[in-house]
């Protein structure tokens, strides 16, 4: 038997699940997954200036061992195929930042033939960082974001019907 | 060698194959389909000539000329000097020798052009779509190119721009 | 323990009537179980941390300081989300080989501290032939890798398992040959034993005993690294190469197992080469108190792996990656042979030299070792003033 | 077989059946750079053959070119090529102006050479730090990185963007050298030019470093320019040729500059070590071309009168600029009408890729990493 969403709501289990969100969001593995000019900033976020890995953020060559992807870049039909496959293949919980305009929306992309207009068609999406290509400063608050989000997660805690409906969905 | 003279003595050789010589903001030598090969051989090799390397080729749709026009831009390292040949290929029907025997940059080069335009390059070893997935159907750098709905069951289009 | 055992055991004992055996059985599993989890997880978490820390610094980033003070706790944060993950098996998996081989790994790093001595008291078992224990111990982890490489059935896997039993086969040979000229002069192969037959000060040490034993350190040294796939050699899991080599396919738990198994390798490095070369946990007498002595014997061994570990670190933040042909013609061509010298060195040296010269011998290579040291300071202090100089151009940004 | 410059004769005992093992490297891999991918089939560790896979990265930008005009296009050439974006607005401006003939302001080449030249400084560094991190050490990357900030500051008081500049336009530069820009430019000279040696001496000529680079995947002249390489690959080999100095364009006659070429100084002219000493002696001659240019800077207009509405003449054009990549050229073909008929960018990485699947054969598998490093592959510049 799970006892995940099985609890009553009080202050040892939301405690404990409080713990179980900050090792996760302390411990964010990124994938290594640049596509095309956010990529280099995403390196750069990862470089000296604004080091990523201050929040225990670092990069991982696999998918297996990584709980956030960030799509940095263009995501072209060609590509988008395999990035299915890459998402499908992280363990859960797993979390995706799409990075700039073009994994937004497609961004100044959206003329072209041969281009995924958007990440979220392919892939649910968390977080949402704007920018053509977002500074590394954007990036870190993306992750920033991304973090708050995780601390709100229940694990033992019943969800409320409303949460439930909206995982379901 | 500028290239007038260049197209003089490539008519001198090979007679009614080389066209004329467009006069425009760099003068183009035209060439018929069939003697790209055998004018590309002779430029490579002719040590007066000496174009060892084909810089750039690249393909031109001209729906209103039914053609397509494949440009080279050839340059010589050693005598640095370049030139540029012209050669169009029906619309309908576009098949042409490959240079690939010639300078082996022309490999992915024609595949390039193959892949976006569609020009079929007889006598290349590998002519496989390039950029586009291999289950693409058409060549979007032709004009009259449709944008597909949706790539397997991913759709191309947005409803909302943001 | 066996007394406590025999207490618990024996008349009017908490256990008595139960059978002596199963008791002792009992009590080393849960003694274990004690030491696996307030010592042997920590020391690799922390080292993972530290590791990273280093690391940063090395390259003028911060690294990981969120966490808990300085981001001291972000080895348990690690653990414990790695703990929480989806645990994937693949499908063209071998289900059996792929769950058991990050345990494989596990126990032959945890299975080494069996022998380590702490200091002349902490010690788990004290085996007589603990160095041969050792070199044993740690060949059961290019069992566990090579399963992991094959069972994942990814062929990145496979090329990082088959690199990785290719290599630890090959460096145990100058691994083993490099102890074998201290085990010819201590004539003991007793962890134990061998630091009783040095004493605390540098010219005590094997390290400094002989212009051999001096050779066959650093070629342990290298060796070891190369063990433990560690930079210049960490071609197993070369993340530019091979994804992640050995461990690509592995999530969750089981990859924390190989995730601690590499650092806890890492201290076990460190205390090995301490134990043979540098005179383990031995401090001149300052106290007849058997826990205080316990203590500072601990505290200066802990000190002393732990620098080896931290030059590891180094070494790993500064040097490129070999390759595989470079490897092993490093090994083969280079390395045995050495070691082979320093054996046979080493036997003629015990029998030639008299004891007066070779008391003369190990102060002069003590000198001759400081003096490296001091050009090596001297080195990084000329380096750093180079860098003074500059140091409006260094912290020069056209921002602020 | 050869192993790494020994030749090894591998002897099967008969009946035990081998077959090669294809790997499929990429799309989605650390050290292809972007999304690039190679079928690989290898022999254990020897590569039989690694056949590059490319567009995974194809956005269709000379087909943008078609629908948005040509102002429009100027920020579409700054994703050609994201890590030298200056040198591609420069190709399709002076493609551009030569199709309508329009003349430049001194000022403004001035401005266009020193914003190429700082940008080529800093996709080099990229290059050469990814070259440290694809052979293992990752130290000399992060270094590289903390440099390349401090250009990206510049750049972006310059014109506001840290990548994607957006900087020139037809006829000019879009903003002028902000105020007290110029010193600024010449202290982080000051400060980047010791540097390279302190590089140099953290890891180019590192033993293991050199070791893994020299002789692998030698190039000759012939070879390089059979197959079209430019830029550092081709210099690397042995050809003095740089379309800075030999079909010169812009301002730069005006600069005292050399051009380095590979010198095998360990190993043999052309292999990866010589393409990757080029990019670091280039980043001298950069710096030198930088001082020159602002100390020089004249006064005047940095944009010349263009029509909103530009429309140049029907005919087509081909300009070759030395893009950090090499020999970028650009190719127009116009109608006569506010739409260009078709836009070829001919780039060097493209070629680059073409000759990896006749250089890999027989080397190890590491030393694909090191090969499609030193040819400094930018995946959007391979695709489009």
């Amino acid at each position: 038997m799970s006892l995940l969403n099985t609890m009553p709501e009080f202050t040892v289990t939301t405690k404990i699940d409080e713990m179980l969100n900050w090792t996760r969001k302390s411990s964010l593995w990124y994938m290594l997954f640049g596509l095309a000019c956010c990529a280099i900033e995403m390196m750069q976020t990862g470089g000296p200036r604004s080091d990523l890995d201050r929040f225990g953020a670092v990069p991982r060559a696999t998918p297996r061992q990584s709980d956030l992807m960030i799509v940095a870049g263009t995501l072209t039909l060609k590509m988008a195929l395999r990035t299915k496959v890459l998402y499908d293949q992280m363990p859960d919980p797993k979390y995706v930042i799409s990075m700039g305009s073009c994994s937004n929306c497609g961004g100044l992309f959206q003329l072209a033939y041969s281009v995924c207009d958007g990440v979220d068609k392919v892939i649910p999406v968390d977080v949402y960082v704007p920018g053509c290509p977002p500074r590394p400063e954007s990036l870190t608050e993306g992750l920033l974001k991304l973090q708050e989000k995780m601390m709100q997660e229940k694990w033992l805690v019943r969800r409320s019907g409303a949460e439930l409906a909206a995982a379901e969905a | 060698m500028d290239a007038a003279a260049l197209h003089q003595t490539l008519q001198a050789r090979f007679g009614d194959a080389i066209g004329t010589l467009e006069s425009g903001m760099e003068p183009a030598i035209r060439v018929a389909p069939a003697a790209i090969v055998g004018v590309c051989t002779y430029l490579k090799t002719d040590p007066a000539l000496g174009f060892d390397c084909l810089s750039n080729q690249s393909g031109v749709d001209y729906p209103a000329r039914h053609e397509i026009e494949v440009v080279y831009h050839l340059i010589s390292y050693r005598l640095r000097h370049a030139c540029i040949l012209k050669v169009g290929v029906p619309r309908d029907n576009p098949a042409m020798p490959s240079v690939a025997g010639v300078w082996r940059t022309a490999i992915w080069q024609e595949r390039e052009i193959f892949d976006l335009l569609g020009v079929v390059f007889d006598g290349h070893p590998d002519l496989r779509r390039i950029l586009l997935p291999e289950d693409w159907v058409g060549h979007p750098l032709r004009k009259d190119f449709v944008e597909p709905t949706e790539y397997h069951g991913i759709s191309t289009k947005r409803e909302s721009m943001l | 323990m066996k007394q406590l055992v025999l207490q618990l055991t024996g008349e009017g004992g908490a256990l008595a009537g139960v059978p002596y055996h199963l008791v002792a059985a009992l009590a080393m599993l849960v003694f274990g179980a004690i030491v696996v989890f307030v010592f042997v997880l920590p020391v690799a978490g922390v080292t993972s941390w530290l590791e990273r820390r280093v690391w940063a610094r090395i390259q003028s980033r911060v690294g990981p300081n969120r966490v808990g003070p300085q981001g001291f706790l972000q080895w348990l944060a690690d653990g414990i989300k790695n703990m929480l993950k989806e645990d994937i098996i693949p499908t063209a998996a071998d289900r059996v080989l792929f769950s058991i081989a990050p345990y494989l790994v596990v126990i032959g790093f945890v299975a080494t501290f069996a022998v380590i001595p702490f200091s002349s008291t902490l010690v788990i078992a004290d085996l007589n032939i603990g160095v041969l224990y050792i070199t044993a111990v740690t060949g059961l982890v290019v069992v566990g890798v090579l399963m992991a490489g094959w069972a994942s059935n990814n062929k990145w896997s496979l090329l990082g398992g088959i690199r990785s039993a290719a290599q630890i086969v090959s460096y145990e040979i100058p691994a083993g040959l490099s102890i074998f000229p201290i085990v010819l002069l201590t004539g003991t192969l007793s962890m134990q034993g061998i630091i009783q037959a040095q004493g605390w000060a540098p010219w005590h040490w094997f390290l400094f005993h002989s212009p051999f034993t001096f050779a066959a350190f650093f070629i342990f040294f290298v060796a070891a690294l190369a063990e433990g796939n560690r930079t210049p050699f960490d071609l197993p899991e070369a993340e530019s190469e091979l994804v992640a080599g050995f461990c690509t396919e592995y999530s969750g738990m089981r990859y924390l197992l190989f995730f601690l198994a590499e650092w806890g390798n890492l201290y076990v490095i460190g205390a090995v080469v301490t134990t043979l070369f540098l005179g383990g946990w031995q401090i001149p007498h300052v106290t007849d108190n058997p826990v205080l002595l316990a203590v500072l014997q601990f505290g200066v061994f802990f000190l002393k792996s732990y620098f080896w570990v931290f030059i590891a670190m180094w070494v790993r933040a500064t040097l490129p990656r070999v390759r595989v042909d470079q490897l092993m013609s490093l090994c083969w061509k280079y390395m045995v042979p050495i070691a082979l010298v320093n054996l046979v060195g080493t036997a003629i040296w015990m029998t030639v030299v008299p004891a007066r010269v070779d008391r003369l011998v190990q102060i002069a290579m003590t000198l001759a070792g400081v003096a490296v040291l001091v050009r090596f300071f001297l080195r990084v202090r000329f380096q750093l003033r180079r860098a003074k100089l500059r140091a409006v151009d260094y912290y020069y940004s056209p921002i602020i | 077989m050869s192993l790494g410059g020994y030749d090894v004769e591998v002897q099967r005992p008969g009946g035990l059946a081998t077959e090669e093992m294809t790997l499929n490297m990429g799309p989605q891999h650390p050290s292809t750079h972007g999304v690039l991918r190679f079928i690989v089939k290898a022999d254990g560790e020897v590569m039989r053959e690694a056949i590059p896979d490319v567009g995974y990265l194809h956005r269709s930008i000379e087909k943008i070119a078609e629908k948005v005009g040509y102002h429009g296009f100027m920020p579409y050439t700054d994703r050609v090529d994201y890590v030298a974006a200056m040198p591609c607005n420069q190709g399709w401006a002076m493609v551009s102006e030569k199709l309508a003939g329009i003349e430049v302001p001194r000022r403004a080449e001035y401005c266009r050479v020193i914003a190429c030249e700082l940008n080529r400084i800093a996709s080099h560094l990229l290059s050469v730090g990814s070259m440290g991190m694809d052979i293992g050490a990752y130290t000399p990357f992060t270094h590289a990185l903390r440099e390349r900030e401090y250009i990206n500051d510049l750049l972006e008081d310059l014109c506001g963007a840290r990548l994607t500049f957006n900087y020139m336009r037809i006829g000019g530069v879009a903003w002028d050298l902000p105020p007290e820009w110029v010193p600024k430019a010449v202290a982080f000279l000051d400060r980047f030019e010791p540097l390279i040696d302190e590089y140099n001496a953290l890891i180019s000529y590192n033993k293991i470093y050199v070791e893994r680079l020299a002789n692998v995947a030698v190039i000759t002249a012939e070879e390089a320019i059979d197959y079209n390489l430019v830029g550092p690959n081709l210099r690397g080999s042995g050809v003095k040729f740089d379309v800075r100095k030999d079909l010169p364009y812009s301002v730069y006659p005006e600069f005292e500059f050399d051009v380095p070429i590979g010198s095998g100084e360990v190993g043999t002219v052309g292999d990866c070590f010589d393409r990757y000493m080029v990019r670091i002696n280039e980043m001298k001659e950069s710096c030198r071309i930088l001082r020159q240019a602002l100390a020089g800077v004249p006064e005047g207009s940095v944009l010349a009168k263009v029509p909103r509405k530009f429309k140049p003449p029907a005919g087509d054009a081909y300009v070759r600029v030395e893009s950090a990549r090499g020999d970028m050229g650009w190719y127009c073909v116009s109608d006569g009408s506010e739409y260009p008929h078709r836009v070829k960018i001919r780039t060097g990485s493209f070629t680059a890729t073409s000759i990896i699947d006749k250089v890999s054969r027989g080397l190890m598998l590491a030393d694909l990493i090191a090969v499609v490093a030193s040819f400094d592959l930018v995946a959007p510049e391979i695709d489009r």
